[in-house]
């Protein structure tokens, strides 16, 4: 079984020094090393953003696809192949604005996969754009006089849409994140976790020190039942911040909002997919029966 | 229609008219089951508006004893479901033509005492309803068209049950009252008609099947295992083809979001190691245009089926034309080796769909199904194929077990290279599962291991980009070459170029030709990418006169022969209003140009 | 102010007869006449799909636009001449499948415009494949075993993603849908007007009267508050519905979810948008001063 | 390297190296602005992979007072961050060039005792921390560059005010500081540099732009209302330029969730009267090719940047090349008229920015700026433009009012026809809010009204696709020729064929050449589409040996002459590892070509 270091190929991260990808992609190494998870039997799809540049890095089978597209091309892979378990890693521009579609319709499915979100609520390899989960107001230089739309709300919306497994992490607390992971690779369905990961390049409102400020864990909270969905929707509608708001004026929470055990995942529904695909170009399929109803 | 006269008589062709919304192509193509049954050769045609209800719709069928390959023009039997149908295709009826009509649809001012038409009116309605309901006013119809021309009733039964075999057993059986109601009023009040095929006994077995079943039973043939798509006009009977079969060919089906998913899920299944596919039209093709690309420089093997109509965007849904060629063969930034294959018929479409798969996988790109409306939308009777030709060859693939075996897929150190460069430009896959084998499937350029950072270098770009341009001349070892009908082009009086669907009323056009003592050669290219300049150069080398006949405006093969052979033809006939060309319209063409030689 | 009867064109509608297109136009005809709308002041939008072939029959200003791409049409518009009131009109495969993105991003962005889903539950134009809005278990042409996804809740996603007006209608009561339309159009800021319009020819689940016999309202609802996003997200969730379910064990409720009267549009935050944009482009615009910048 | 070698001394080509996200660029910028303010001429190239931080980042400058065309190979002062830059550029180093290092970051060993540089230690980090931080160091090696060079300082300061106008003042005034701290130690420690720039006293008033600013310029200056994008290297920077002047010129501008709803707004932007444009690069073309075909078929006056990288699919993004011709030539499905400009540089992308407008104003179709990274990304000086010579053109078109004074956008029946069949193929737009004119946009074939069920009859098809295709006769009569350059072919021993970016060091090729006697011809294809072929058949007809240069693998513009002149050229010179020419490289490819003849 591969351990945390063999994750890690011959290139040095270039992520920035202090970067939130860093802690993300360490909480990763070390779940797949403490589940066990042979490289044979994971695949990982990363999208094109920062989150993307850590497919250079990272020692496994793969795919680096297009910009907005990691869910369908992992959706792809886990439809012809019931044998991988498919981990994406996508950005919040990447997987919540060109990729918003795949994200709805992924968590309508219930795919049996685990999705993560870099959100760093800014469009980190281009340049510092506002992303759509950033913050109202935020100044970048696509939004110059300030962001004048509602953030995505991607847990209200996953919730709302039906979501199996809906959880949000910081990427400035490993051993939560991990958990985090655990859950939702485990998790037999579409698994959403929304990573708070700081871009300390280019967001410099949404810092590190500004989450752990506000950060609080849903499991610590009196009588957060993961299983209510309402309570679920009505918790990441608190989840939106302002840039201004002091510290205990807006709380961030982080853990699991909502877990539905027992759902019938897509591929359960898909009888055909007991074997990886490719098994049934072996040869040339007998078609004469189906020759058949076209006068054959 | 003059250059179809002297054809009258040779065959049976019925048109069926009415209003959208009222099933007038499946009983169409239940009488066509009829005649290629009784072992007659069949081609069909179907018309109709973009809506659901109202416009007119018609079904026209054409029946020999002899090879047919297009529709024509004329009509010896029209079944008038309203009076519109009587108005709009009038002209194209042949002296001694028949008019069935139920008179309480379809007025009789204007056309009835025209003493070239032979009027036929039958109480479809009526009889409908004494089977069980108005709905079945064209299975009465069909069994009048049938005792019009002396044809047993039998097959009808037959095909009927056929049409209705997913329905409970009393719609087939009503549906066969209905019909017989028809057949018995003709044979008894209508006198004698002109026209009377005859089956053939013992005929070989055939398909009557459209472009679209012809492309998804290629696919199965081919040991298809994921298809994903969104439906779009005329490509969505593939996606209903392939559902249909979802379940007794195990293939994984997946109607998507849009087209941005299908085509990606098409790549990731492609890299899981599935025969993959999806398909649509020019509109759901733009926005695969990025993934296809992605397919191009990931290197992954995909099928996809671009089924054209009239543009631009919405355009004309449900009509023809060949007015995307130069897009497949340019879409998406950058360049990469693709293979665009067109197929001319349904015979064909089934010959290329198996074969696409094993281009894809040999060449590790993706190759492209380039059909139209006419060619997806209408049958044909074709040649039981011959299954025990067909092949799977994946290519270099690994599929299973561990990777050591396979030192040609190794680096140096003895690692994995997924993008390993080699003479003739394939790597050799190893599927996701395989020990010993870390792939990195990339849209980023990318080094021998598929690392994107390390593809910035000038020297990794140069050497991939060149690694993937080479595998177009593995290509050109590959794919089908050119159809050649007709004479010799040295031995023609014109030599015409197509591509597609329109070789079939050009076929058609050039048999009629050869009656008349015109002698034509056809070149019909196959593989429109990589583009067979040789081979062109050569037809147009050889030709007195040279023509291109082609359903677009701006004369898209015509600019591929220029740009590839730095050659022109003499001549060229387009069409562009949606409706592919019929043999007469070619026929005069061809006459027009050689009156003016 | 035109008439009822002056909306209409030369053209025949080619919707089938006893299609709920029928009455929806019907109902925004008598709406428009009713608000008094002279014809300059309102654009409409389509979408591609049955809904969309009413751009033939509606006598009016506006754009048959493509599949899925109506809001970002309508979006153009609305941001580029602040007199005209923005109507656009969608299918659920068009407005929810393949235009999904669109509609999220749309919610967020709280543009001034109306947006009507004609949500048949069928792609209608394409002939009769299962829609996003599909109940589970449909069986059309492309999922003949039938659908094995949730079907997308608009009303819970809108509301989730902090629409300021969210609605949901029925083609077999126009009184009621003008209601709707009005109050919609009225509102300021995105007004979310989805539509159950039965499909007569494909979609025999979800007849009008499968609906009549299970729709209540929800402003006859004791204590169903229009201002509680929470109460509209939990009805929302109880909108779905099951196809063999019997009328009395699911109830589909319609009405007005949500509304938030106030909230900023998006055009308010454009200060540069007092007066129609193609003002800008009468002459040369004096780009002296900016050159200075760069040297000049 | 070997073609440059005579080239030392007339000009000051500086270098800066380091790692990437050290604000190397922004650094070099300052420094280019310096010398353009006292009236040399500039060009500058920055080379960065698509990393925000790691990877190498260099910035290159040129200065010169005679004009330039584009970056060259050699460099006189490398300005080295760390040791990387050394052993990367060592080679680009003329005899005695100078390098500028801190001794703390970058080690010696291995190149400082070559005898042919000039070491120059400067404790650049040391400088700047004193000056407040080592940030700031970049800043610290700009005065040792302006000391080595014997330059004024005081520029500099003026410069870096601009540079950090948006910071707290102190800022600027820190980094005055730094530089003063550079420039001092330099005078003081340096023995006399053999290069001496000198400004020039009295140059005419310059501007200092990359492409998109131009572009950016360009599209202010003809009155645009609405900008709508996503954000993609490298278009991303016009998204910038719009997004900072919003307010001051009152656009509208529209950070989208993707390239669809981009492209599609702009659409919708134009319906309603606002001159509107997006722009992109290849993969987000590809997401907006449904919505262009749109643009074509509802007649739809748009412009579209497409600022081209290499692909395919994500590709090199922060590199060249020009691969995406073809694409944008054929993107979407269907034909429909379109317009593509290809600047060949800064001052060029402003003139064709604001001209496009009236182009698409006056052909109602979409208009394509093709441009490209070496262009989008790299600054020129340009002489400042003659803002009296822009036009606004709106066309055909209505914005305010009543629709009755204007007979000619009415038919018969006295009612707005907004696709009214018209002999150049341009109806008048009647904007919405205008009384009396009620207009649909389709996507849909449609009739002169727009409605799209009357679109489906062969004739309303045919008549409204030809009226489309018309306009492209208009557009040869609006669009503009090429440019030429150098001899005339008749007189040149190579006339040469390019577009784009790639003229700039094409005409610095011909200029070195030419003082070597050999006398160079070029033609750059402007306006792409439609293509200038009897230009393109003239200058080749008229040359003795012909070539093309272009920065891709296939050769599209060969393509293009071959497919719309039928005539080819001699030899061709390509490039596709993401790098631009370089004079150097043309400079040999052309001596290679004539040493063969
Ligand atoms: C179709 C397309 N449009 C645009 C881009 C350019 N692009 C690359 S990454 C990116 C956004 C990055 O932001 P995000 O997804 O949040 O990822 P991050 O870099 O912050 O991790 C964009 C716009 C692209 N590659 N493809
Ligand atoms: C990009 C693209 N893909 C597919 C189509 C084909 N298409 C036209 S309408 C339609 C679906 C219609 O369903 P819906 O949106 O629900 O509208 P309805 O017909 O039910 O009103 C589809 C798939 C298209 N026009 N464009
Ligand atoms: S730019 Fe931001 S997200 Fe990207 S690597 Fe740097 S810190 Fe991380
Ligand atoms: S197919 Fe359905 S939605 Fe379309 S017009 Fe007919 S009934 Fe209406
Ligand atoms: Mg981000
Ligand atoms: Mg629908």
């Amino acid at each position: 079984m591969p351990k945390v270091a063999d994750f890690e190929t011959a290139l040095t991260p270039t992520w920035c020094p202090g970067c939130g990808n860093h802690a993300m992609w360490r909480a990763l190494k070390e779940t797949l090393e403490e589940l066990e998870l042979p490289w044979t039997d994971f695949a990982m799809v990363w999208g094109i953003g920062c989150h993307g540049n850590g497919a250079d890095f990272f020692r496994c089978q793969g795919f680096h696809s297009l910009h907005g597209r990691a869910l369908p091309v992992a959706t792809g892979i886990a439809l012809s192949n019931p044998d991988l378990k498919v981990i994406v890693e996508m950005g919040d521009g990447d997987g919540y604005g060109i990729g918003g579609n795949h994200f709805i319709h992924s968590v309508r499915r219930n795919i049996d996969m685990t999705a993560i979100f870099h959100n760093n609520q800014i469009y980190g390899l281009t340049t510092g754009q506002a992303s759509p989960t950033s913050d109202q107001f935020m100044k970048t230089p696509s939004t110059p006089g300030g962001v004048i739309e509602e953030p995505v709300n991607p847990v209200g919306v996953a919730v709302a849409q039906g979501a199996t497994f809906v959880a949000r992490g910081f990427a400035g607390d490993i051993p939560h994140l991990k958990e985090l992971y655990k859950a939702a690779i485990q998790h037999e369905g579409f698994a959403v976790v929304d990573v708070f990961q700081p871009c300390v390049t280019w967001n410099k409102m949404n810092t590190f020190k500004w989450f752990r400020d506000r950060v609080y864990k849903l499991e610590e909270l009196e009588g957060y039942d993961v299983t209510d969905r309402t309570m679920a929707f009505e918790t990441s509608m608190k989840t939106f911040h302002e840039l201004t708001c002091a510290p205990d004026e807006c709380k961030v929470p982080i853990g699991i909002f909502y877990r539905e055990e027992g759902a019938a995942t897509y591929q359960d529904d898909l009888p055909q997919l007991k074997a990886p695909l490719y098994k049934l170009a072996e040869k040339p399929r007998d078609i004469s029966k189906t020759l058949e109803s076209y006068g054959g | 229609m003059s250059e179809g006269k002297d054809r009258r008589g040779r065959e049976l062709r019925v048109k069926i008219g009415g209003e959208a919304g009222f099933g007038i192509k499946s009983a169409g193509q239940t009488l066509a089951r009829v005649f290629m049954d009784a072992g007659l050769n069949i081609a069909d045609l179907t018309e109709y508006p973009s809506l659901i209800r109202g416009g007119h719709n018609n079904y026209f069928l054409r029946v020999s004893k002899d090879p047919v390959f297009s529709h024509v023009e004329e009509v010896d039997v029209l079944v008038a479901l309203n009076r519109e149908s009587v108005d709009l295709h009038l002209d194209e009826l042949v002296e001694g033509a028949a008019v069935i009509f139920d008179p309480a649809d379809v007025s009789t001012t204007g056309w009835l005492p025209s003493g070239k038409l032979r009027p036929v009116p039958v109480p479809l309605k009526e009889f409908a309803r004494q089977a069980g309901g108005t709905i079945m006013r064209n299975t009465v119809a069909l069994g009048a068209v049938l005792a019009l021309v002396h044809f047993p009733l039998e097959g009808l039964a037959e095909s009927l049950r056929e049409q209705f075999a997913h329905k409970a057993p009393e719609v087939a059986e009503s549906n066969i009252v209905a019909a017989a109601l028809g057949y018995q009023y003709v044979s008894q009040n209508v006198p004698d008609f002109w026209l009377k095929p005859r089956g053939i006994k013992g005929a070989p077995k055939r398909l009557l099947i459209d472009g679209n079943e012809a492309i998804g039973l290629g696919a199965l043939a081919a040991g298809i295992g994921f298809y994903a798509a969104y439906p779009m006009t005329p490509a969505s009977s593939i996606l209903h083809f392939m559902a249909k079969h979802e379940r007794d060919h195990g293939v994984v089906i997946k109607h998507t979001e849009d087209e941005l998913a299908a085509m990606n899920m098409v790549v990731g299944a492609s890299f899981a190691g599935a025969r993959a596919m999806c398909a649509t039209s020019g509109g759901g093709f733009a926005l695969m245009n990025e993934a296809l690309g992605m397919a191009g420089v990931s290197e992954s093997a995909v099928v996809v089926g671009v089924i054209t109509r009239p543009g631009p965007a919405t355009g004309l849904p449900t009509w023809t034309e060949q007015s995307d060629l130069r897009y497949v063969i340019h879409a998406a930034q950058g360049e990469f080796p693709r293979v665009v294959l067109a197929p001319g018929d349904q015979a064909e479409s089934f010959e290329l769909a198996w074969k696409a798969f094993n281009l894809a996988d040999q060449l590790q790109t993706p190759v492209i199904i380039l059909g139209d409306s006419y060619l997806s939308d209408n049958r044909r009777s074709i040649p039981y194929p011959d299954l025990d030709s067909i092949t799977v060859d994946r290519g270099k693939l690994v599929t299973e077990g561990d990777v050591a075996p396979h030192p040609e897929a190794l680096g140096g150190n003895g690692e994995y290279l997924r993008f390993k460069l080699t003479e003739d430009g394939i790597s050799t896959r190893v599927l996701p599962g395989v020990e010993g084998a870390l792939q990195l499937g990339n849209s980023y350029e990318h080094d021998e291991y598929g690392y994107g950072q390390l593809g910035e270098p000038a020297e990794t770009r140069i050497a991939q980009n060149e690694k993937r341009m080479r595998k177009l001349d593995l290509a050109r070892t590959l794919v089908p070459g050119p159809n050649y009908f007709g004479v010799a082009p040295a031995d023609a009086d014109i030599s015409v170029l197509c591509w597609g669907s329109t070789v079939g009323p050009l076929r058609e056009a050039a048999l009629w030709l050869a009656e008349e003592g015109v002698a034509v050669a056809i070149m019909q290219v196959v593989t429109m990418w990589p583009f067979p300049a040789l081979e062109v150069a050569d037809f147009i080398g050889d030709a007195k006169r040279t023509m291109i006949v082609e359903g677009n405006f701006t004369g898209q093969l015509q600019g591929l022969v220029r740009e590839q052979c730095l050659l022109d033809v003499d001549h060229s006939l387009h069409r562009y209003d949606g409706r592919q060309f019929s043999p007469e319209r070619i026929v005069a063409g061809i006459k027009e140009v050689l009156a003016d030689a």
